[in-house]
């Protein structure tokens, strides 16, 4: 069962295709992964799909409901969430504050409610300070939530914008680059707690990565994209002997690239 | 900071010309010869020879105080030599000013002035005490570095307040006069203008030796009350005296205070209003007075019988103007809130003119009284009370200051409060966290919209009139700068800033016409020297410390690695 | 599909285009019904419109100092219309002085050199000294600060002036070159006039240059890119921003003069509305953009003088040109709810902030 | 802190009570209904003012105050005693006016206060004044309302030496009808209290004269450009432009409207706001054929120029007045000075009473004052200023203007 469907998919920017006749299934509690080089469409694809931008043509539907176009608020409120490649946290607020702000769409305290203070106003603060510090115990940021968000270490920043975006209580997951900048055992990390994310709280995950080693590691399904278009789909197996692929990465002369499309899983 | 080997001549003598050059402009622009009027010490010395001596000495101490841990001497002789050359500025001015007529240009480039300079001397004895005293005024700053601190800061104390009660004389014998028996006391140590000079030492010596007296008592180690419970019964005293004397104030300081008060107070209700627009929501509003405008309008229109067959009273009027404001603050919300930063700024300043136009024009004239304002606009009553004189009323402002207080602190401190910080922070991440921005800056808008029209009732019931030309610009500005003096976001920040930017000049309302520049002059210092403002919300001065923090936090990081590392 | 049209259009758009449109409806029905009653000719729409461009280009000369500094620093400048108050007022003194030493007529080129450079160069320095002092310290911080030090140096600057030369009118004397209009096309146009429109496009031409060809001017937008790569690129931001200032001063100086021609009065509140208008049309223009400003002052300086007569005169409103202001700031932001970064839109930077 | 302060403070006031000298008791007895002010030896006279003297409208107020400054500084002392001139801003509106009202209210050492500057300060500050027992005296309101018997603005101790509007603005009508013979003018304003109201009377009386009213425009008295609003009025052919503001304005319009085509021969006249040398300067050749219209100066005594000027200048440093009103405040000062010659007692030891009440109906009862402004005689509810209009004309170069009518 598809829980995001994506049927031609097209962005341009000026006259620029962005992404051009994007085609794309998830399935429901799925791991799936879009990569690409650099410029290839990924985080405008997210845009798309958290109604950010507007695809000039095609479909995007959530559990079979069309949401194109429809405002970033009004997506979020139907279950999608998301990370930023460049931690996006709001800095001058406490951790327990970004989650607050992360779990909007599900609180209902109004502006009498919250000049009053009536009952059902602190009952409903109170609880729900107490789920984000559950939250915050989940990505393991236990007893850190009265810290500015700024004041925490990087990789903390990364796992308070992923309690952040779990919040709202989606259903599907966005993840841009989540390990981008981390040590090698910190990736380790994260790959454990991106796995237990699907596995306890039955969340779908839209990835976008750029360590290999990551995604082929976790993904079930990978789409590739260069330069706004759909290269290749399929299994991390299938993608890594994709000829491709391996043109599209190769091609580009990045040594990087070789190094890392070395099947790991 | 200057490290000690090298030489500091030169910043020396460039500190005393800059000095010499704000004394020199200071006597151009008219200052000295107005302030001159005024004696601080009655026969002795002037408020206007305070005023163009005064460079030198607080040039000299900020130097000195920035180049620490020099040597006595030198100390004496930086003083001087910023006293000397801060002197011979004024001196080279006293000399062009007397062989050349520079009045042609500069107006008050009078002999008034060059006679205040001299001293009322001849020419070559008068330049001779002018460079004497200046010079004179530079190492008196050096002086305060040599002397122990305990009495330097008493002597500073005592001379701070002989200025502050020589030049409030008028105004403490106003207040006094309703002491009764202290009345006369009082009005002893004052002369016709400035206090005797007998009253003076006698003030100075009280103030020191007080300050003396209390710098050298211990710290009692009682004073933190330990338990839990007497600290919030002390935490509920405190408020019930500041209530009380809040309430007792209009008696006490009588009318001439209470109009301040009420200045002030106005400007507070509409401080917390665009403190929730701009500090809470980040959303710059330059034209906040239109609905201060629409909320006296409205009173105005419903209440007078000029314009009204059948006029309501101030409180039927009232949730209509309210009404007004809300939705005025609507209309004007949809359309402009998807704008960035300073495209908002002047649609809403334009948005201010426009209302402003639309109460003067001929075309609204017939109900709105155009450029003739509205008068007889009713004044609110409570039972068989008119609320109509100024000390009546603010118990009204009063009243307003505390709701709309408390609803704003109400509000900073809830889902409402959080989601406007989070569209501050982050427009584009709060949206994605599914808030609807458009909504909550509008519910910010109308709020302050509505703060800022219940200001406007008020001011229209105190001034049983209202006039187009009362709604300028300039209270948009004064409002914009006075929560920012306060402390951007701070709810006790905009009584502060209120207080000093509405309160003080009101104070020393004959010398008006230097009101604007020492304004402007006391914007610019404090923005660079205080920019969280005076009373700073604790988040905000975070925010402005980034630089410090960032290595706080680097440090913060290095700890948590190595606390995993350990951990693992 | 009607649902998700009904998701697609929320209540904002509604009220922003039902705004929009009768903004419209009344501009369209009050010029129709203008145009029908007939008591305008041709000629009377073409003298307002000469007058409009001539306050267009005044407000363009101004505006441009705006656009500058807003275009390096994203700052709005307020002190900017104390900095075009500044030389004038001052020059207004050395004019006087060359009258009556019987210069000003006999060697009018000579004199205009003069009264010139003393305006743009006070100007620059005020212009310079503002920036040191109210706005280098504060280049970090954020940017409601740097606002607020804007407002009180404009508020210093003003009452400073006010106390050196007084509160009174200062008149400016009049030069005969500039005396009497030409018929261009069978238009009378005032000499003052086209001095003005003219030296608008002038100073808008070489600013423009400036800014794109020189080697300053490439700095000027790498600084007003993203000041730290430009600082590791070896720019100077320091020395660049302060040139920006100075640029922006002696426009503002030569403005000054300019002003003075068409309105012969000077004074220290001089400054300030043509100031809030100049910068009423940078942001129209699209504020930041060179050419945007010369644009945008134009549209508003027609607005100004034929809005009034063309919009309200129709629908029988008296005193037409007391909401002058009302209407060129309605249409403002009629254009701005459209094109929300101006006419030209911000292309000195791309938008970020 | 707050601690600190209140504590140092009330040491200070206990302290000083010690201090407590007694007053000795003076021999006269007032009887007065509204009190005496008494004014020991070597002490000055305190007079006050409430001008606004700050913000755009400053030139109006500071031009008045050194008017007064003048007559205080030709007069040297009243009665054996200096003169003390202390004051506040005005602002030139009603909450400025409630602001220095209640200021100097609380002030019982005041005799008298000179101001407001504007009309609509006045109504907020009048009250307040005439509550503290002062002689008010204003030497720039021209309201109707504040001197119209029976109105609620007329207040006791109200006076005023500047002219009411519906003097001026009528006599520029009957002018405009009867000595030019024009049958259609315009009006404008600057949305100010004084401009809008004297326009309103002339076009009132205009009308009623039999003449037609083609326009009645409103500028912005900071504009600059006046161009188009007078290429608007020129449209409804107007013979005659009534422009009752102010110089800055004033003085840019006729320069203007030469310019317009369909004006060039229409005649321009402004009140008494335009009744100053910065229009001959702010004009240039345009100031040709202006005319004005202001208190018959016959009696503009030469002291005017020989007396008045040299000194204003010297108090004020500029070379001109810088606004209009300050030979009314001129004046209005002298008037003060004489009643309180005619009323205040003198002790042997030089001790001045001044009996308020007293003072207040002197200044009403003010016959034929040899003033600057003319004769000044004062009505019941305090309207001192000449009722004689006249009507000047400009030419270039020249100021004062020539007188031409009546």
């Amino acid at each position: 069962m598809a829980i995001l469907v994506a049927k031609g998919v097209t962005k341009r920017f000026g006259g620029l295709n962005a992404l051009s006749k994007i085609d794309l299934e998830v399935n429901e509690k799925a791991i799936y992964s879009i990569i690409g080089p650099n410029g290839a469409g990924k985080t405008t694809f997210f845009n798309c799909v958290t109604g950010f931008y507007t695809p000039e043509e095609g479909v995007i539907s959530l559990e079979g409901q069309n949401i194109t176009g429809l405002s970033p608020d009004r997506v979020t409120h139907l279950g999608v969430s998301r990370t930023y490649q460049n931690i996006r946290l709001f800095k001058n607020m406490t951790a327990v504050e970004n989650i607050l702000v992360g779990m909007h769409p599900h609180l209902k305290a109004n502006l009498v409610g919250s000049i009053i203070r009536d009952r059902r106003t602190v009952q409903e603060e109170k609880e729900s300070v107490e789920e984000a510090k559950r939250l915050l115990q989940f990505v393991g940021l236990r007893g850190k939530g009265d810290l500015m968000a700024m004041n925490l270490p990087y990789g903390a920043q990364r796992r308070l914008e992923i309690a952040r975006a779990l919040a709202s209580r989606p259903k599907l997951l966005l993840l841009d680059e989540p390990t981008a900048g981390m040590n090698p055992s910190e990736t380790q990390e994260m790959v454990h707690f991106i796995r237990r994310l699907r596995d306890e709280l039955e969340i779908t995950i839209l990835l976008i990565e750029h360590q290999m080693r990551v995604v082929m590691s976790i993904s079930e399904k990978i789409t590739v994209l260069d330069f706004g278009e759909k290269i290749a789909e399929g299994t991390p197996v299938e993608i890594q002997n994709n000829p491709q692929v391996i043109e599209a990465y190769l091609g580009r002369g990045a040594a990087s690239g070789l190094g890392q499309v070395q099947p790991v899983a | 900071m200057q490290s000690q080997n090298t030489s500091l001549w030169k910043p020396a003598i460039q500190s005393g010309l800059i000095a010499g050059g704000v004394a020199v402009l200071l006597s151009l622009v008219g200052m000295v010869a107005t302030f001159n009027q005024r004696f601080i010490i009655s026969g002795v010395f002037s408020m206007g020879q305070v005023i163009f001596l005064a460079p030198m000495l607080l040039m000299s101490y900020f130097f000195l105080r920035k180049t620490m841990a020099l040597s006595s001497q030198k100390i004496v002789l930086y003083g001087l030599l910023i006293g000397v050359m801060g002197g011979l500025v004024l001196v080279l001015l006293v000399l062009l000013g007397t062989n050349f007529n520079l009045q042609a240009m500069f107006i008050n480039s009078s002999s008034k002035l060059y006679d205040i300079l001299t001293f009322n001397q001849p020419l070559a004895p008068g330049l001779m005490i002018l460079l004497a005293l200046s010079a004179v005024m530079g190492v008196l700053a050096s002086g305060s570095f040599l002397i122990p601190p305990r009495i330097s800061a008493a002597v500073i104390q005592g001379i701070t307040w002989v200025l502050l009660v020589g030049l409030l004389r008028d105004l403490i014998i106003t207040v006094t006069s309703r002491w009764g028996p202290l009345a006369g006391p009082v009005k002893s140590l004052f002369a016709v203008s400035g206090l005797k000079p007998l009253g003076a030492i006698f003030l100075f010596a009280l103030i020191s030796g007080l300050y003396y007296w209390r710098n050298g008592k211990p710290v009692s180690p009682a004073q933190k009350p330990t338990q839990t419970k007497d600290r919030s019964l002390l935490f509920w005293a405190k408020w019930a005296g500041l209530i009380i004397l809040l309430l007792l104030l209009p008696p006490i300081l009588g009318i001439f205070f209470s109009d301040i008060l009420d200045t002030v107070f106005m400007y507070i209700l509409m401080g917390i209003g665009l403190n929730i627009v701009v500090g809470f929501a980040g959303l710059l509003d330059l034209g906040y007075v239109a609905f201060f405008a629409i909320g006296a309008y409205t009173m105005g229109v419903l209440t007078s019988p000029e314009l009204n067959a059948d006029p309501m009273t101030y409180w039927q009027a009232l949730p209509f103007a309210m009404i007004a404001c809300v939705v005025a603050g609507l209309i004007l919300g949809l359309p402009v809130l998807k704008m960035r930063g300073d495209y908002l700024a002047i649609v809403t300043l334009g948005f201010g003119e426009i209302v402003r136009l639309l109460a003067l024009s001929d075309w609204l004239r017939p109900w709105f009284g155009g450029s003739q304002g509205i008068q007889l606009i009713a004044q609110p009553v409570i039972g068989n009370m008119v609320l109509n004189t100024q000390q009546e009323l603010y118990y009204l402002f009063l009243l307003g200051v505390g709701i709309v207080a408390f609803i704003a602190w109400r509000l900073r401190d809830s889902r409402m409060g959080r989601t406007w910080m989070a569209i501050r922070e982050d427009e584009d991440v709060a949206i994605a966290m599914g808030i609807n921005h458009v909504a909550y800056k509008l519910m910010a808008f109308a709020t302050g919209a509505l703060f800022s029209g219940i200001a406007g009732t008020i001011f229209a019931a105190k001034l049983q009139s209202v006039y187009p030309h009362s709604m300028n610009f300039l209270v948009s500005i004064n409002v914009l700068c006075l929560i920012i003096i306060g402390g951007m976001g701070s709810i006790p920040g905009v009584f502060v800033g209120s207080l000093v930017l509405m309160g003080s000049p009101e104070l020393l309302r004959e010398f008006a016409e230097y009101r604007y520049l020492v304004y402007g002059a006391l914007l610019v210092v404090m923005m660079l020297t205080r920019p969280e403002g005076l009373w700073p919300d604790a988040r905000r001065k975070l925010e402005l410390h980034e630089e410090e923090l960032e290595a706080e936090a680097h440090v913060l990081a290095e700890a948590e690695t190595s606390a995993m590392k350990s951990a693992k | 599909m009607l649902r998700t049209w009904r998701q697609r259009i929320t209540i904002t758009d509604i009220v922003v285009w039902t705004i929009g449109f009768a903004i419209a409806v009344m501009v369209v029905y009050g010029s129709a019904k203008t145009l029908a009653l007939g008591k305008y000719t041709t000629e009377t729409w073409i003298d307002l419109s000469i007058t409009g461009l001539a306050l267009g280009g005044v407000y363009a000369l101004i505006a441009l100092g705006y656009t500058l500094v807003y275009g390096i620093l994203r700052m709005i400048n307020f002190a900017h219309s104390e900095v075009f108050m500044s030389g004038p007022f001052t020059a207004a003194f050395a004019a006087e002085a060359l009258v009556k030493q019987g210069l000003w007529n006999t060697y009018p080129v000579l004199s205009l050199l003069i009264v010139l450079t003393v305006s743009a160069g006070v100007s620059a320095i005020i212009a310079i000294l503002v920036e040191r002092i109210a706005y280098r310290p504060l280049r970090h911080a954020p940017r409601l600060v740097p606002l607020i030090t804007a407002i009180g140096a404009s508020f210093f600057l003003q009452y400073t002036f006010r106390g050196l030369y007084g509160s009174g009118l200062k008149g400016y004397p009049e030069m005969e070159i500039f005396k009497g209009f030409w018929i261009i096309a069978g238009i009378r146009v005032f000499k003052t006039q086209a001095a003005a429109i003219i030296g608008a496009v002038v100073l808008m031409l070489i600013l423009y240059a400036i800014v794109q060809k020189t080697k300053m001017g490439k700095a000027m937008r790498s600084v007003s890119e993203d000041k730290e790569v430009a600082a590791l690129m070896g720019i100077d931001v320091d020395r660049t921003i302060a040139t920006t200032f100075a640029l922006g001063g002696v426009a503002a100086g030569l403005a000054g003069i300019l002003y003075l021609l068409l309105f012969p009065v000077a004074h220290f509140y001089m400054g300030f509305f043509p100031g809030l208008k100049a910068f009423t049309a940078a942001v129209l223009g699209g504020i930041g953009n060179v050419p945007g400003a010369f644009l945008g002052a134009m549209v508003l300086g027609l607005l100004e003088s034929v809005g009034p007569s063309l919009f309200l005169d129709g629908l029988g409103i008296p005193a037409a040109y007391q909401m002058k202001d009302a209407i060129a700031f309605t249409i403002l932001v009629f254009i701005l709810i459209f094109r929300p970064s101006g006419i030209l839109g911000e292309r000195l930077t791309q938008a970020k902030a | 802190m707050f601690k600190r302060t209140f504590a140092l403070l009330s040491i200070l006031v206990v302290a000083s009570m010690i201090l407590a000298a007694c007053g000795s008791t003076p021999a006269y007895e007032c009887t007065d209904p509204l009190g005496c002010v008494d004014v020991a030896p070597g002490e000055p006279i305190h007079l006050a003012y409430a001008m606004v003297i700050s913000g755009p409208d400053e030139t109006l107020g500071i031009d008045s105050r050194t008017g007064v400054e003048v007559a205080i500084a030709l007069k040297g002392q009243v009665l054996g005693h200096d003169v003390s001139l202390t004051g506040e801003d005005d602002g030139c509106s009603a909450e400025g006016g409630q602001a220095a009202g209640t200021k100097l209210a609380a002030d019982p050492t005041i005799v008298a206060v000179f101001g407001t500057s504007c009309s609509s300060a006045a109504r907020v500050a009048v009250p307040l004044l005439s509550q503290a027992g002062f002689v008010i005296v204003s030497a720039s309101n021209t309201a109707p309302d504040l001197t119209r018997p029976g109105d609620p603005n007329q207040h006791p101790g109200y006076l005023r030496t500047a002219h009411n509007d519906e003097i001026q603005g009528a006599a520029a009508a009957r002018f405009a009808f009867e000595k030019m013979g024009v049958k259609k003018a315009a009006t404008i304003h600057d949305g100010s209290l004084y401009a809008e109201s004297l326009q309103a009377v002339f076009a009132k009386t205009f009308q009623e004269l039999g003449g037609e009213i083609t326009t009645q425009e409103a500028v912005d008295p900071n504009a600059t450009d006046f161009k188009s609003v007078l290429t608007s009025i020129a449209a409804g052919g107007p013979e005659f432009i009534y422009l009752p503001i102010f110089v800055k304005a004033g003085s840019l319009i006729t320069r203007q409207a030469k310019e317009v085509p369909g004006l060039e021969n229409t005649y321009l006249m402004g009140a008494d706001g335009m009744f100053s040398p910065d229009v001959v300067e702010g004009a240039g050749d345009a100031v040709e054929g202006l005319f004005v219209s202001s208190p018959d100066l016959a009696a503009f005594s030469a002291d005017y120029q020989t007396v008045f000027l040299p000194k204003y200048k010297e108090l004020s440093g500029v070379d001109s007045p810088i606004s209009i009103f300050h030979a009314h405040a001129f004046d209005a000062a002298n008037m003060v000075f004489a009643a309180i010659e005619k009323v205040a007692v003198q002790d042997e030891d030089g001790t001045l009473h001044i009996p308020r009440q007293a003072l207040r109906d002197a200044m009403y009862a003010t016959k034929d004052f040899p003033g600057l402004t003319g004769s000044l005689t004062c009505t019941p509810t305090g309207d001192c200023a000449d009722p004689k209009i006249a009507v000047y004309e400009y030419h270039v170069g020249e100021y004062p203007p020539e007188r031409i009518w009546p």
